[in-house]
């Protein structure tokens, strides 16, 4: 390689190729830096390139590749996969070289596509890309660098749970009764839906507070009927054996609890 | 640090409120500004945000945990023709149980079954109680103690009545209480 | 249907676009109205009704899939104190992917690969999907039926951009013309 190295293949805008540029030298220990910081091996011949000011076409091969496989050489042994890559461009800088020792016939220079015009093409269409790719990571994104707006719509949230009017409820009920098959005259009046209403006001309460004292379930300012329907739900509760009524002796406080409220 | 002029900080607030999703609280709008903003001008300024947006089709509104921008009332209806897939419906079998529940409670599962003839899938009750429409309130005294059911204010709110008392009355004849309740 | 007045249809649309988490197209904003809208009339509106807010921390901008609300970018450090841990940046690996795909759709992943020199891990192009921002278009017709990858509308409207033509031109950092001449 040294012999190769010595032909003078390589000039840097006319100016023949004199010493590796010493930026170039990457300490061992560096090496996880290293990889971090190129994105393969077309990455690392393009920084080695644009590092050696040279023109892309007039790549000094011999050079370029000691020193390429020089790192590959130090990734070897900690990246072997990534190594395998590095690899790969260290061998086609090497047989680009090889074929551009060999030599020609002069007629057939025209014809015949220079070797490294390839490597060329994709060196400058990954450099292309890869500056395409800083240009747009300079864009602002929304919800990163900019906040989209959505103010509170009602509903949002509910949006995919069913709706249920008053007429749906209704139409359910008249179905069950429907299906009921033995008759008996029954009538849901309000009066009775205001008891069940209770009923459940009282079983609520009761769960709430375990027992309650008996006229502190009624709200006299509601009204007499208010009242009454109370007292109908209370009865109802206890044909229901939902709650039992507790007196310790006669006059004193009745207290109503929950059957079973212990459990 | 220098504090902006108030026009200037009605834009900020104005920003930021437009693009949270969720009520700002005073302190966390403070937090928009290096300068330290009085609660007092804050309120000022936020009340005068209020009135310039006032006749929009968005109002500044003050929630229980902050202030937030929301569509108003009146231009729902113009939003709604944007997604005009019908919403989706409850099955047969979830709107009996909730109208058994509604007009018989407090019932248990076995009331249900009965009235309705049928077994009632647990995640029919499930699906109730997680709209927040039945809640369990109480057990009935019987073996096996079953789990009481009952319509919740929630319900009522949802449909629009104050009371049960004005859900439609229906007369018909039928046996739906020799079903309910075991009477002892 | 009778028309209302220009000023109510703006405080239409100007709610719709508020409340709305996405970019909304004009076809949308023409099923806010029972009555017709010519695109003609709705394309004034929305311009005014861009211009109405300039100024303000907030602006109407156009993008791929339609009209958006967005913070200013002047009035975004304001927000950014209330949440300062932003979204990271993606690696230089991803988005060297974005743009090969941005600039050379639709493309698979051995082209990418050609291109950048190195193996495209699957969780690059699986990170870029999962983000809305590239999707499979079809398959190229060779041995494997590769899949062929474009970027999406979602890219575009999460770039503040109206089409691909808005991406930044690309640069050639090296005169091409050297390689009819190469000197050995």
């Amino acid at each position: 390689m040294s012999e190769v190295a010595e032909i003078p293949v390589a000039r840097i805008h006319g100016e023949p190729l004199a010493a590796l540029p010493h930026d170039l030298y990457i300490p061992p220990d560096a090496l996880e830096v290293f990889l971090e910081t190129f994105e393969g091996p077309l990455d690392l011949l393009l920084y080695l390139i644009r590092r050696q000011s040279l023109d892309v076409l007039n790549i000094p091969m011999a050079e370029l590749t000691r020193q390429y496989m020089g790192y590959v050489e130090m990734m070897h042994a900690s990246q072997l996969e990534l190594a395998a890559e590095y690899l790969l461009m260290a061998a086609l800088l090497i047989e680009i070289k090889s074929r551009m020792l060999l030599p020609r016939r002069n007629e057939s220079i025209e014809d015949e596509a220079d070797p490294r015009a390839e490597l060329v093409r994709r060196l400058l269409e990954y450099e292309q890309m890869k500056l395409a790719a800083q240009r747009l990571d300079e864009l602002p994104v929304a919800g990163r660098d900019f906040a989209l707006v959505q103010v509170w719509l009602e509903q949002a949230a509910a949006k995919r749970l069913p709706e249920v009017s008053l007429d749906d409820l209704k139409q359910a009920w008249l179905g069950v009764l429907a299906r009921i098959k033995v008759n008996r005259h029954h009538k849901v009046s309000r009066e009775e839906l205001s008891v069940r209403e209770h009923m459940s006001r009282i079983l609520r309460r009761l769960k709430d507070e375990r027992y309650a004292e008996f006229a502190a379930l009624f709200d006299p300012a509601r009204g007499v009927s208010e009242l009454v329907v109370t007292f109908l739900a209370l009865l109802e509760l206890t044909r229901e054996c939902l709650v039992t009524f507790t007196q310790q002796e006669p006059f004193a406080l009745i207290y109503v609890k929950l059957r079973h409220a212990d459990a | 640090m220098q504090m902006p002029d108030p026009g200037e900080i009605k834009l900020v607030l104005e920003a930021a409120l437009l693009a949270s999703d969720e009520p700002l609280p005073l302190l966390e709008l403070k937090r928009l500004f290096e300068f330290d903003l009085s609660s007092e001008i804050l309120r000022k300024l936020l009340d005068e945000l209020r009135q310039d947006w006032a006749g929009r089709g968005v109002e500044l509104t003050s929630v229980a945990s902050g202030w937030r921008f929301q569509v108003r009332a009146e231009y729902q209806k113009y939003l709604d023709r944007l997604n005009p897939e019908k919403p989706p419906r409850y099955s047969r079998a979830v709107m009996e149980t909730l109208s058994i529940i509604a007009y018989k409670q407090p019932v248990t599962r076995g009331d249900i079954e009965n009235i309705r003839g049928v077994a009632v899938g647990s995640q029919i009750l499930k699906s109730l109680e997680g709209r927040g429409w039945i809640d369990v309130v109480g057990h009935r005294d019987v073996p096996g103690r079953p789990e009481l059911f009952a319509t919740t204010k929630k319900l009522l709110d949802d449909l629009g009545l104050l009371s049960l008392e004005e859900l439609p009355p229906i007369e018909q004849q039928s046996d739906v209480d020799l079903l309910v309740a075991p009477s002892v």
